[in-house]
């Protein structure tokens, strides 16, 4: 079949890049625990907004790493990223249109 | 008619089917063949509108004149509900799905659907998602909450019956089997077209197909996280509130997660309908479509922004004044790529040679009627109008508007259009324009009415109503009676067309330009015997017939 | 179909025949007042409302014209006349798309513009003079007056010219309150307060009211009930039945209130001895097996014919009548014949609770409903369970109705059960610590209500009370103050009065006259039971009889 | 008659179909759990003014304890997707051994996953929120906080079993060489889905536990 042709180049660097994606991956991890109680390492605690913002923003980076990589969306044809990303969009909507304004 | 000389993909495979009507039957449930799925759907769903009629009588019969005197509101309370469940979930959609299976892998050149044994399994949840919810009538009292289910009336205090939990899971497993459909339908439409039917060469009718699925796929399950919650909350009432004030949680949650699902599903009822009517006019006037790319870019266009309107559902629920205004402008630019389309199929009609067959007698009482439901839409769209008219007689009417004269008429359309292809035999066509008039006629007169009723004030799924709307529901009664009684003319029509109808060649309209009008009907098994090519031709009718299809 | 041989006149004048009947269907739907003109001309939001749905029928109609004459021309233009003819290919004109999409944009952006415009004043909240709660149950309607100590009623009885704000909730499921006449619709959602308001400026038809002449009433009889049925058709030519417009006001006099079936037809409406006019109101969202029956009066009334009845119904005139009662609240679930409707609603001919000694249950019962002690899970009556959900009607009634419901149950259908009194009902309120709620008196206000109210309103004090109660210096300290405890009627008077003793910083403000019974209430249900004070609640009704006692 | 093999036809978009079909249903799946968390975010915004419906903090309820636990139940689920790739690429590679090994390492990732969910239902259910079974407890947050959080990681928890028994599904046909190494599109296509459910986990995570 056409796809068999693209034979997955040198694979042992890709060993070496999951594994520094799974080491990012755990630093974020990590990072987020702290955010929201950082007595933990002794700091004292962040404003609300900035530890929602930057555990939603870390999120989304941890998504895309995943998505990206984990999931090949990285060398993947053009056609399916637009569909990866669909709900991304339609969740946005609905989220924004559930905002209980009264 | 014995099992042997069926034609086509109707044919046995097997030897053992030929004699014995059980291992035929058998063949068919277990079948992988696209053709025979669609097949089957579209006579599941043909069953699903009958009972759905039939509830629609039982509905007129009662409010034909005022007072309770056909049946008590115990009864009468559960019928629009299921009324419209049924012709909802288990007609229109299922339909579409059946005529989807049936013609879009041939339009695209594929030997079959992506997923062969997901599209039976898919088919095979609709009988028993539709055994759950109907059997909440014989169970138990059936839900009288309507098909929109609000909270706290349908939660496990307010109908504590066993029947609305049936028709809850009914309509989960009904959602899931639509979903699997999709993602078959948008598989195969992206990745097993045949050579040269690039993306922008499909016929329309696919293209609505793949819009729909894409709809159907990111709407339909919102509609079953909002069905879960609700099931969650009605086993386990101690512990989920997700919708009950009492425990911080919120009604008008569930409205919003239905809604977001609900009007992405009236454009998936209407965009296949859309396609259909799109084939249909190039082929009885000769023409190919006015504006190909308009056309497709403009369901693209709905789609998206069926996404972003559903709280104008929700006007009078009491949702922020600024939220109000945002979603009615939003549904106002709704209404422009629809306008588009409807004018460019009058861009078709015209200068074209048309030739009134039954399927272009309904595409056009599609057309002028739709315009109807479509403008009563565009009143009941401006929030400011609509606080005196949500819920009322109007908005049953806009409803029967945009579904009957709209999908039901495209059903009819495409069911007469493709019924020559599918069974190799021609129908009465002097029986299918009897079917027509009636239908139209007494969908008018029906229907029509109701607008003045809601303009008086005449509130909806109501059992007994003032009689100074007497006169009004007795027209729509009478009306909807005699649209009942021309259905007859429809099924006597099909069943002595697929017994003794004469037989006919590969393009019985001798005009039909997709793939489905160069092979066999009714197609083989596999209906492309080598992979066709598809010429990329700018569709012309004329002296280029028929695409070549590549021996 | 169309036959061969016709000439070019026939042609013609058959063209011109179709497209005359295109132009003409739409404007006869237009002539027919239903789709012009809405009913709502009541109320000047209605009005607007009305004329906005005018101008938006107009323009869709035009398009509506537009689309299917080209279609018919189009239909009858280009039938194929021979067989082999072939037109000419075309494949689209991109400016005529691009034409018609700049025009529809621009009508609906036409369109969205004038409803934002309209929305911006019949939406938005003008200030009010009344505001009126209207609380939706389980097919029927109540509504609360605060403003005169928590007055229920079970029709809408307001003021006619003046802004009436509507305070709209539900006891159990959603509702939606409509009055057609008004313009009023807005859903009752449990759990919070959706508002509206309406001005009943419509004609009252006694009274010359300013700007409107009294209008002729007419006095063609149109009785309503059920037997009348047999000659359908008399609805055809009765005065009212299909012309749309309400020219008619419907007076009161003659206009046979169609209650539909849970009230009687009654042949003369109660308001009739004020001067006021009807408007029928219901309920449109689906709530369940009586929705359709959710019927209630809206009744605009000229200011002082308003008072008059707050007086009649503070003063609770007239004695109830127990079988009117049963029939507004308890036979849409245990029937006109107390048989009920089984497996949701239990009869009550001959169960237990009808006989002798179990006469406190039944009362607790209609007190408390599905929560009453004695019904603690599901009741089983002859082996049959009954799992409907019963009102909590003490909330509802007071205790001359529940008094005079309890006894027709009891000694109706064959019951012979005794007789209850309204002092037995008062004493099982106490006993099941429900807050007092005579004849006449106003309807219990929950504490917690009272406490948030309260504490809105303790703000403005907290400049010199403080937060805590204990105040500044010199300003006599609330937390533990004797006569906030002990003597609520010299606290009223120091309110209402206001007072100025030497040693305080500042004099007393007479606060209290500016705020309402219920308001009073609410502030001094705060004050006695917060910063460890542990007094009962003061019920507006209270505040209204001390308040008279009080004033210098 | 050339028989017609149901494969990508010429104008495909290069993607194999067993890809595309996965992709198209994690649409559907993804925007099932946007239903759940939207509602969640509603839920949530309610004015805490009325009485009972304040949402806690995370961190008081499930402890720090708690919050670190589920944090190394993420960090487990991510190395489960880890050792997915590594199965995957060992497969295109050709030596199935080592990508039967790392598949078993998948699939007990998301047994441990389990487990560790299951230890914190129970802990939760009996300690920290008894009114659930017995009326006479009771809390004075909103009570949503628990029915959000169950609704959230159950329907988690049973893709998560799902994809285990998917995992279990590909290892089997591995180890009885049904599948050989140029049936990659397969177990690419359960790698999808793993990473799926392990994407979804840490959208679950940070909004339930963390925020």
């Amino acid at each position: 079949m056409a796809h068999k042709e693209a034979k997955w180049v040198a694979n042992d660097i890709l060993h070496l890049q999951y594994m520094v994606i799974w080491a990012v991956l755990l630093v974020l991890t990590v990072v987020e625990v702290i955010i929201p109680e950082p007595s933990l390492v002794g700091l004292e605690a962040f404003p609300r907004t900035f530890v929602i913002l930057s555990l939603i923003g870390l999120a989304l980076t941890k998504t895309i790493l995943v998505a990206g990589y984990y999931m090949h969306l990285i060398g993947e044809k053009p056609a399916v990223i637009p569909i990866a990303c669909a709900p991304f969009l339609f969740s946005v909507f609905l989220t924004i249109g559930l905002f209980p304004y009264y | 008619m014995n099992l042997a000389n069926l034609p086509g993909f109707l044919a046995p495979l097997g030897k053992d089917s030929e004699k014995s009507l059980l291992t035929y039957l058998l063949e068919w449930a277990y079948t992988t063949d696209a053709k025979r799925i669609g097949v089957m759907y579209i006579l599941f769903a043909a069953v699903c509108g009958v009972i759905g009629m039939i509830l629609s009588i039982m509905i007129r019969a009662e409010l034909a004149t005022p007072g309770l005197d056909l049946m008590t509101d115990d009864l009468y309370m559960t019928l629009p509900g299921m009324h419209a469940s049924a012709m909802i979930f288990f007609f229109i959609i299922p339909m579409y799905a059946g005529f989807a299976n049936l013609i879009m892998p041939i339009q695209c050149g594929a030997p079959d659907m992506a997923f062969p044994r997901l599209n039976n399994a898919a088919f095979w949840l609709l009988p028993p998602a539709a055994i759950f919810a109907f059997s909440s009538y014989i169970v138990s009292t059936a839900p009288q909450f309507g098909w929109t289910a609000y909270p706290p009336l349908s939660n496990s205090v307010y109908s504590p019956q066993l029947g609305a939990d049936l028709w809850l899971v009914g309509l989960i497993i009904v959602g899931t089997s639509s979903t699997m459909g999709a993602v078959n339908f948008l598989s195969t439409a992206f990745n097993m077209r045949c050579k040269g039917m690039t993306l922008f060469q499909l016929p329309l009718f696919t293209w609505a197909v793949i819009v729909m699925s894409f709809l159907v796929l990111a709407s339909t399950p919102v509609l079953t996280s909002a069905l879960i919650m609700l099931n969650l909350e009605r086993l386990f009432p101690e512990t989920f509130y997700f919708f009950a004030p009492e425990g911080g949680g919120d009604p008008i949650l569930y409205q919003h997660l239905f809604w977001f699902y609900s009007h992405p599903a009236v454009y998936i009822m209407i965009l296949p309908g859309f396609g259909m009517v799109s084939e249909i006019f190039q082929t009885f006037s000769r023409k190919p479509i006015f504006g190909y790319h308009v056309m497709v870019w403009s369901m693209v266009g709905i789609a998206v922004l069926g996404f972003i309107v559903w709280a104008h559902h929700m006007f009078t629920s009491g949702i922020g004044l600024y939220v109000r205004m945002a979603f009615m402008f939003l549904t106002m630019l709704i209404a422009v790529p629809t306008g588009i389309k409807i004018f460019s199929w009058l861009g078709t009609l015209w200068g074209g040679s048309l030739s009134f067959k039954t399927p272009m007698l309904f595409a056009l009482g599609f057309l002028a009627m739709f315009t109807i439901g479509g403008l009563s839409g565009v009143v009941l769209a401006s929030a400011a109008v609509d606080t005196q008219l949500h819920d009322t007689y109007y908005v049953v009417a806009h409803i029967h508007y945009v579904l009957v004269a709209g999908s039901v008429m495209t059903l009819f359309a495409g069911w007469y259009y493709w019924w020559p292809k599918a069974t190799g035999r021609m129908y009465n066509e002097r029986l299918g324009q009897i079917h027509f008039w009636g239908t139209t006629v007494f969908l008018n007169v029906t229907f029509f009415v109701q607008h003045y009723l809601g303009v008086q004030g005449m509130p909806r799924r109501y059992a007994d109503y003032d009689p100074d709307f007497a006169l009004g529901n007795l027209i729509s009664s009478y009306g909807s009676f005699a649209l009942a009684a021309v259905q007859i003319v429809f099924f006597i029509n099909m069943f002595i067309s697929f017994r003794s109808g004469e037989r006919v060649g590969d393009n019985p309209w001798k005009d039909g330009t997709s793939l489905e009008w160069t092979i066999a009907s009714p197609p083989d098994h596999h209906q492309f015997h080598h992979p066709p090519e598809w010429i990329p031709v700018e569709r012309h009718h004329g002296d280029h017939h028929a695409p070549a299809a590549a021996e | 179909m169309i036959s061969k041989r016709s000439n070019r006149l026939t042609k013609a004048t058959l063209f011109m025949g179709v497209a005359l009947a295109a132009l003409l269907v739409p404007l006869i739907a237009m002539a027919i007042p239903g789709t012009g003109d809405m009913i709502s001309i009541h109320s000047p939001a209605g009005r607007e409302i009305s004329d906005l749905y005018n101008l938006i029928s107009k323009i869709c109609l035009v398009i509506l014209v537009i689309v299917e004459v080209v279609l018919f021309t189009a239909i009858f233009k280009f039938r194929r006349r021979s067989d082999d003819e072939m037109p000419a290919q075309i494949h689209g004109n991109l400016n005529i798309e691009i034409g018609w999409t700049v025009a529809a944009a621009i009508v609906q952006v036409y369109i969205g513009w004038v409803t934002i415009d309209v929305m911006s004043r019949t939406d938005k909240m003008p200030e009010t003079e009344m505001t009126v709660e209207a609380i939706a149950y389980q097919w029927g309607w109540q509504f609360r007056y605060p403003d005169h100590g928590g007055m229920l009623s079970d029709d809408l009885v307001v003021p006619a010219h003046k802004n009436i704000k509507l305070e709209i909730t539900s006891r159990d499921v959603i509702h939606s309150i409509f009055i057609p006449q008004l313009g009023v619709k807005m859903d009752a959602v449990p759990g919070r307060f959706n508002y509206w308001w309406f001005n009943a400026d419509g004609p009252v038809n006694q009274v010359l009211a300013d700007g409107y002449e009294r209008v002729d009433v007419t006095t063609e009889k149109r009785v309503t009930t059920r037997p009348e049925l047999k000659s359908k058709f008399q609805w055809l030519y009765g005065e009212n039945t299909f012309n749309g417009r309400d020219t008619k006001v419907k007076g009161l006099e003659d206009r046979v209130t169609y209650m539909a079936q849970s009230r009687k037809v009654e042949e003369v409406s109660p308001y009739a001895k004020y001067a006021a006019v009807e408007y029928d109101g219901m309920c449109t969202e689906i709530c369940g097996k009586g929705h359709w029956n959710m019927y209630f009066r809206t009744v605009a009334m000229t200011q002082s014919s308003f008072e008059e009845w707050v007086q009649d119904m503070q003063s609770g005139s007239g004695e109830v009548s127990g079988e009117a009662v049963y029939s507004a609240k308890c036979s849409s679930c245990h029937g006109a014949d107390g048989a009920g409707s089984p497996p949701t609603f239990p009869p009550l001919i001959g169960t237990e609770w009808m006989n002798e000694d179990k006469k406190n249950e039944h009362i607790e019962v209609v007190l408390m409903g599905s929560k009453a002690s004695t019904l603690l899970g599901d009741t089983t009556i002859a082996g049959v369970t009954y799992t409907g959900v019963m009102q909590p009607w003490g909330e509802v009634l007071n205790d001359a109705e529940v008094a005079a419901v309890v006894n027709h149950e009891r000694n109706s259908w064959g019951n012979s059960g005794g007789e209850v009194d309204e002092k037995m009902v008062a004493d099982a309120r106490k006993a099941l610590g429900l807050p007092p709620f005579p004849a006449g008196g106003a309807a219990p206000v929950p504490d917690s209500e009272l406490m948030a109210e309260g504490e809105n309103l303790y703000a403005a004090c907290a400049s010199c009370h403080g937060n805590d109660g204990k105040g500044l210096t010199r300003v006599p300290n609330l937390a533990g103050n004797t006569t906030l405890l002990s003597d609520v009627k010299a606290t009223i008077g120091i309110l209402v009065n206001g007072q100025d003793k030497p040693n305080w910083p500042g004099k007393k403000t007479a606060i209290g006259a500016s705020l309402t019974d219920r308001q009073l209430s609410a502030l001094l249900t705060y004050m006695r039971k917060s910063w460890g004070n542990d007094a009962s609640a003061v019920t507006p009704s209270e505040v209204s009889r001390l308040r008279d006692e009080v004033k210098q | 008659m050339a028989e017609m093999v149901i494969g990508p036809g010429e104008e495909s978009f290069g993607v194999p179909n067993g890809k595309l079909g996965m992709w198209t249903f994690l649409v559907m799946d993804a925007m099932t759990f946007a239903g759940f968390l939207a509602g969640y975010a509603r839920l949530r915004w309610k004015d805490p003014l009325i009485e009972g419906t304040a949402w806690p903090n995370p961190y008081e309820t499930f402890g720090v304890f708690g919050i670190q636990l589920t944090a190394l139940n993420t960090f487990i689920l991510v190395c489960s997707s880890v050792t997915m790739v590594h199965a995957l690429a060992e497969v295109m590679r050709g030596n199935m051994k080592r990508a039967e090994n790392w598949l078993l390492f998948t699939i007990i990732g998301g047994l441990i996953f389990l487990g560790i969910q299951g230890f914190e239902w129970t802990h939760l259910i009996l300690d920290v929120w008894p009114y659930l079974f017995d009326p006479t407890h009771s809390v004075d947050y909103n009570l949503n906080f628990a029915a959000t959080f169950f609704a959230l990681t159950g329907f988690h928890g049973g893709h998560v079993s799902v994809g285990v028994i998917y995992n279990l599904v590909c290892y089997l046909a591995i180890r009885r060489g049904k599948l050989t190494a140029d049936d990659g599109d397969f177990i690419e296509v359960a790698g999808l889905y793993w990473h799926f459910v392990d994407l979804i986990w840490i959208l679950v995570f940070t909004f339930v536990y963390l925020i």
